[in-house]
């Protein structure tokens, strides 16, 4: 079976030191050693940013896209072949900026595919511009007067748009992360992992010590059912947004695939794809 | 006897005319004679006039008649808009219902049914088709049973009692207009078809039917006006082979989730007009920079922007061809007939996968939504060919990645899929190196541009363009693509009788341009016409770009919505020749 | 001052008879005429579907743009001219597919926009294919074996998405209509109303019948307080997002343009653009 | 003396290359040198080698060096990459600390110089800048009190105490090296400069100016290398002038929120490089069919798709001209200078309400931001024409709409904005007849886009093409377009010397293409040569379309994400004359 370092490769990040998406790289690759993946069946579609460049990092098949695009690229992904666990990751403007209208309809697809946002509330790679999930009032270069946009409540949004699976974490807690990232792998469905990030060389205000103030963790509150979505978005909205844990989960629900008519459970890519002369035959009655 | 007739349905949206049109056509269709039919229809759900229009040919026949021989109009409407392309003494049936009148100098014999009664007597004015389309085949005297088994097929699942009322409708209308006309019109008696089995079809249906056997299993699209059909006929088709189409959010996800299937290891495509294909821009660069096979339908419409949605043209080529930002190999074909819709997408998805590329195979709406009778299609040209795909991966000792992108010669190197042991490698729209890492080295850059760019050097097309050229010397060498072959052959026909001598070239590889092959034809032509549906002559500009002959070079464009008519060709052709001899 | 023939054009719209969407139009001429509008001083933009069409049907400036995106054209125009009341129309494919992402930044951002979506369930023009609201288990053409994904609830991500003003109503309900898109215009920010809109000839699920049965309407609700945000978002998990009415206002917020830094109250497209040769010379000096 | 030199700056990313560069080069700018950088840096933030590089000239040019004459080095690594560059016996200043050392077989003059030490001691490592251009500085022999007066001005709001500290550093660092090299290099001393203000600046700055002094008072854009410079200068001018940026949620968001704003009255603008540019593909046509202005610039990057997103390339050239589907008027400029990127901004935005239809502004990353001197601006040529813009509209009695789209001899009809009184009329990218509604008649249609697209047969753009053709008989034409002119004008400098009379043309229309302007230059070339920075050749097929001449040109091409150097252009040239003759 597969371990930790198997999911390492010889590739140096070129990632600010101190960056959060470190712990996120590390957080994946525990998961994935964790639920007993082999560094073969596990797939990771990114976008287009710092955090984008995790799947050349990480020792799995790996697909580095366009900006915003890597849900839909993870989902056909997994259509073709659902015994691959595919993983998307990216920025929090790769996924709530340009991405948004993919986000939110990856969540109603509910296909089995875990999404990671690295979210450090700023655009890092292109160099510090305000991004969707930038607070109201935060000052950066493109918006030295502050932004006078409501930040994305991405979490909210998930439970508006019919999530089964809305987590939160934060990438110093590695252990909390990556249990979370295990339930996502194991979820059967759509996940949304939403991981603060701090980007050390440009966001000044939501840095480590300023999350670690600002968490609300789940963990440590009694009796929290993730099951129950009126709640999860009560106490989403109570914290503003800054819970960290399982928020919520329906285990009820299968994924899209289950549900797709006629689709097997031999994957797409592996079927013999070449129809037989009497099946031709067939379809060709149809127009004549 | 003659050899041809064309027929029209016109009537009001959503009123029966599409309906009417497919049971009478579909009954020719089993005689055995050559359909080509022809839908003006606008972008609106109900009202507004629509038409269908029929070419009834004993033999091949691929043109819109210039002029109609029987109208059936559901309302004074329809014969106003169109009982100008009446033939002297036409026939017009129409619906007693609205009291129905020729207009001033038509000359046209009127037989007007009740179409709209009979229909409500026994029991729905739906079956207006019915009877409409009963006193359409009667008047051609054609064989009762045939189209009584065509309405039992179409019927026969609602049962017994559907069928006879059906039945009866088709015969009330067939009876009444007989007793009318005196009898089958004697001046429209067909010559009897070959009797051949043809498939009666659209472009839409053969590219899908050709995906499905292609081996194409999962389509993401979004639906527009021309190619919703294509992703209909696969969301009926495709879970009978363990396959799906998803209907995405818009059209790049659409081209991103085919990029992420066909990354899988499946065959996917997708397909839409000239707005989808604009927005896809993006991602086809991603395809081509990543090497990952993927096929493409653009059904080209009026454009440009929503345009006439609608109407036919040509206007996408230049998109297709050099649309997205920076340089990828890219394939661009054009299939001229429904059968190559069908082989062309078998094809599509051989190249893709050989080239590791993006293929876009362009239609246009005539070609896409004109039904018409097709040879039968051979299951033994469904080859499929999966290029340089590894199944098996040696490991190899130093932990270095698969060498995805390893240079070779022809420039293809081996492909594997994910969940392949040993076959670890990156993807990226970055540049990069062998192995699929971001590398910014202008060595390595430069070697990846050639060996990109330098793949389709060896393309194996299979015929980039159908050479109709019998003459040596011809006056004239007519140049075409897509739907306009058959309207060109028939101008053709008549240049012959005016003493012209043409060749006719069908170009079907649009990119990479075929122009060293296309050369000799170019260099030994005297004239040249270029046919097509767009205003900015796309095609004759790839042309003189690629083979020359721009001091010979005319063009003959239509781009008011409508396809070409064979006497538009005939007459600038003609004119051409007399006014430069 | 103009009335509501004013607002009517001689152009016989090309919907089906019975349509929904012809009562929107009513309620728009209305709602402009009520308010005190003059025709010249109203725009309205919209997207691709036979909602669309509804700028052609209006006298007023009218703006048919391109499918999924009517809210960012919206948007320009109104910081172009920002005296001007600009309304915003499309289907819910328009708005709820292709246009996701920008009518969640358009919530957000807050501009002074309203946004009316025709919210037939379906596509419409394009003849009968499932739209995001779509229930699960619809049929349709594109959908023989029934919607496999959760249908989008436009109102909680909406109010996720930070809307000031959340808005729903039916067709049928003329008067709410018209009081409610009354009310978004002179809300200062962006208002979103959601209307139901039965498509008569492909949505054989979502009637008129059916709305009447499912609909709840807050002003039958005694005591509802449109401006408390939690309570908006529960209520609409309740009854499943089939309440009518004004569902959600903050009128402590203003509008995105009052916050701008530098910008006046006279719109752009009136002010005089040419820069004195003194400006120049300053912004000059940077460069020197 | 010499006339000129060239200097450069190495280190990793994050680590104040940039820094160095700007005050020494801004000091530079002060005495009136003429300069050219140019930025080699990577997709990453912190780490990975970095370098800057500077021309410095007593007369205008605008080319990089072949060679260097001076390395200043923060690491080993700047050392190893770059000291092949460096000329015979060139010098190398680098930070003590790593111990430099210069590589086998290359002959230079090694200054180690505690940089790091130096800035440490005086309080933080940040100031390594300082003390490295001050070396630099020192070692050419320039005025001091320049550079302490560029260093006052760059720190003076943040108090003396900080300025002194600079000034500290800077003075210690050329005191250093003094003391090592002895005092000044002789052979470095520059000539005196013509002492004339000149400004220094990127192109993306002359081009965010050039849009404020157009009145451009919107940009709503998203932000992209190499373009993110002119938002984000236009972030902190327009509230100034009344107007602002909006970062939008993507391109395409940008694309039609300027339309709307274009609609709307204001001038408005968007910029991206290739990636935004083919998300924005269906909005071009939209506005291209509703004849609404709108200005795009693209800073062409290394594509395809993410590409090489921090190199030079010029090859979204053809995407540019032919990316939307359907056929539109759009105009598709290139300045070949920072000054006019400037007045071509204030072209555009005219030309763009002129001829109601987007404008597309092309420039490629070296333009874009290479930091060079420039001619000062002038005022005087800040004209604004608005076009056919109406402002007042007579009533009608008969409830007809204002006839946005009408039918003129130009093809340019009134245009009237939204909340003028009597000017109600429709607009849509569907096809419509002159009041804007749509329409599927096939006379409108045809009506409509022979106006659309003839607006542009008239075009009156200032200088197409500039001609630098001193030679009636030329050996060779060069012809090139945007930021390759001055690696051309020097290449052609050589070839003089080697006896080879060459002329060269700039391309600056590139669509609609002044193929008819050009041919006489084509025609009596004996031979031509291309250069541009792609692999496909695609301003050269520009030219054999609409101006022929396919026979006798000559691609030069580079792809590998560098900008060309004079003396690749000229080996190619002189290969191509010596092989041919
Ligand atoms: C279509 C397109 N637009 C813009 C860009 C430029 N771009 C690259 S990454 C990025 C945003 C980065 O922010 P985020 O997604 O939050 O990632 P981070 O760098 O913060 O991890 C942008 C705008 C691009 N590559 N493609
Ligand atoms: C980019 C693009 N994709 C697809 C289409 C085709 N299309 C036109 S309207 C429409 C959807 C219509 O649904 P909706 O927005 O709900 O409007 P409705 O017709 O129901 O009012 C589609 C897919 C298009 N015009 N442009
Ligand atoms: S810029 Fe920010 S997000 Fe990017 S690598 Fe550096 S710290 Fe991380
Ligand atoms: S198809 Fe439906 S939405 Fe469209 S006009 Fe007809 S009833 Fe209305
Ligand atoms: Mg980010
Ligand atoms: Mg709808």
């Amino acid at each position: 079976m597969a371990t930790l370092k198997d999911f390492r490769n010889n590739v140096k990040p070129n990632w600010c030191p101190g960056c959060g998406d470190f712990s996120i790289q590390a957080a994946i690759q525990r998961a994935a050693a964790n639920v007993g993946l082999e560094p073969e069946q596990l797939a990771i579609v990114s976008g287009i940013g710092c955090s984008g460049r995790i799947s050349g990092y990480i020792n799995a098949y790996g697909f580095h896209g366009v900006h915003g695009r890597s849900l839909p690229i993870a989902q056909g992904l997994k259509m073709a072949n659902r015994d691959l666990t595919v993983i998307a990751a990216g920025g929090d403007g790769d996924g709530f900026a340009i991405g948004m209208g993919h986000t939110v309809h990856a969540i109603r697809r509910n296909i089995n595919v875990t999404y990671i946002v690295m979210d450090n509330q700023i655009y890092g790679l292109t160099k510090g511009q305000p991004s969707p999930r930038s607070a109201e009032g935060f000052k950066t270069k493109n918006a030295p007067h502050g932004s006078i946009e409501t930040a994305v409540a991405p979490l909210e949004l998930a439970l508006a748009a019919g999530a089964t699976f809305v987590a939160q974490s934060f990438s110093s807690n590695l252990k909390q992360l990556t249990t979370l990232i295990e339930e996502g792998i194991k979820h059967d469905g759509f996940s949304l992992i939403n991981v603060f990030s701090p980007c050390v060389t440009f966001n000044k205000v939501n840095t480590y010590d300023w999350f670690k103030e600002n968490i609300v963790n789940l963990e440590e509150m009694e009796g929290y059912d993730p099951s129950n979505r009126a709640l999860a978005m009560s106490k989403l909205m109570e914290t503003n947004g800054m819970l960290t844990g399982l928020i919520y989960q329906d285990k009820t629900r299968t994924s899209y695939e289950n549900l797709v008519t006629g689709f097997k459970e031999e994957p797409i890519a592996l079927q013999d794809i070449k129809i037989t002369s009497e099946q031709f035959d067939k379809l060709l009655t149809e127009f004549k | 006897m003659i050899e041809q007739l064309s027929w029209k349905i016109g009537g009001q949206q959503g009123e029966g005319v599409e309906s009417t049109d497919r049971i009478f056509s579909t009954a020719l269709n089993r005689l055995g004679y050559y359909l080509y039919g022809y839908r003006h229809f606008s972008s609106r759900i109900k009202g507004g006039h629509t038409n269908n229009k029929i070419r009834i040919s004993t033999k091949p026949m691929r043109a819109i008649s210039d002029d109609l021989d029987i109208l059936v109009a559901f309302d004074q409407e329809s014969i106003d808009v169109n009982a100008a392309e009446l033939r002297e003494n036409g026939v017009i049936v129409a619906d007693a219902k609205f009291n129905p009148v020729v207009p001033e100098g038509v000359n046209a014999r009127l037989f007007p049914v009740p179409i709209t009664a009979i229909a409500e007597e026994l029991g729905t004015s739906l079956m207006k088709n019915m009877v409409a389309s009963g006193a359409s085949w009667a008047l051609l005297g054609l064989p009762m049973d045939v189209f009584n088994k065509a309405v039992e097929e179409e019927f026969g699942r609602k049962g017994a009692a559907v069928v006879e009322k059906n039945v009866e409708a088709v015969s009330r209308g067939a009876q009444f207009v007989l007793d009318s006309a005196g009898g089958p019109l004697v001046d429209f008696q067909l010559a009897p078809a070959d009797g051949k089995q043809k498939l009666f079809m659209i472009g839409n249906d053969a590219i899908a039917l050709g995906a499905l056997a292609a081996g194409c299993r999962f389509m993401p699209a979004y639906p527009i006006t021309p190619a919703s059909e294509i992703m209909e006929y696969l969301i009926k088709a495709l879970p009978k082979f363990g396959g799906t189409v998803i209907q995405t959010e818009d059209e790049i996800a659409a081209i991103t989730m085919a990029i992420g299937a066909n990354y899988g290891g499946a065959r996917a495509m997708t397909a839409s007009a000239g707005p989808g294909l604009s927005l896809m821009m993006e991602a086809i660069g991603l395809a081509g920079m990543t090497e990952t096979p993927v096929v493409i339908v653009d059904t080209q419409r009026g454009g440009p922007s929503t345009g006439l949605p609608t109407k036919i043209e040509q206007s996408d080529v230049n998109a297709m061809i050099y649309g997205t930002h920076g340089e990828i190999p890219k394939i661009v074909i054009a299939p001229s007939t429904v059968e190559e819709c069908f082989y062309d997408m078998i094809q599509a998805f051989n190249l893709a996968e050989k080239y590791q590329c993006p293929v876009i195979v362009m239609t246009d709406l005539q070609l896409s939504l004109g039904k018409q009778s097709a040879e039968p299609l051979d299951y033994n040209k469904i080859v499929i060919e999966r290029g340089a795909l590894v199944s098996e991966v040696e490991p190899r000792e130093d932990g270095s990645l698969f060498q995805r992108y390893e240079l070779t010669d022809s420039g293809i190197s081996p492909r594997v899929l994910p969940g392949v042991k040993n076959g670890i490698h990156h993807v990226t729209g970055v540049e990069h190196g062998t192995d699929g890492r971001p590398s910014e080295s202008p060595v390595v850059r430069k070697n990846m541009m050639e060996k990109r760019l330098g793949k389709l050097k060896a393309l194996d097309f299979d015929a980039p363009f159908h050479a109709d050229a019998p003459h040596e010397e011809p006056d004239l060498l007519i140049i075409g693509m897509g739907s306009t072959g058959g309207t060109i052959d028939e101008a053709r026909g008549r240049l012959a009788k005016d003493g012209i001598k043409t060749n006719h070239l069908t170009i079907r590889l649009l990119h990479p341009f075929p122009g060293e092959q296309l050369k000799p034809y170019i260099d030994k032509a005297k004239k040249i016409v270029v046919v097509e549906n767009n205003a900015t002559a796309q095609l004759a500009s790839l042309i003189k770009l690629h083979a020359g002959g721009s001091d010979k070079l005319h063009s003959v464009l239509k781009y008011n919505g409508n396809p070409f008519l064979p006497s538009e060709i005939h007459k600038e052709c003609k004119g051409l020749i007399a006014w430069q001899h």
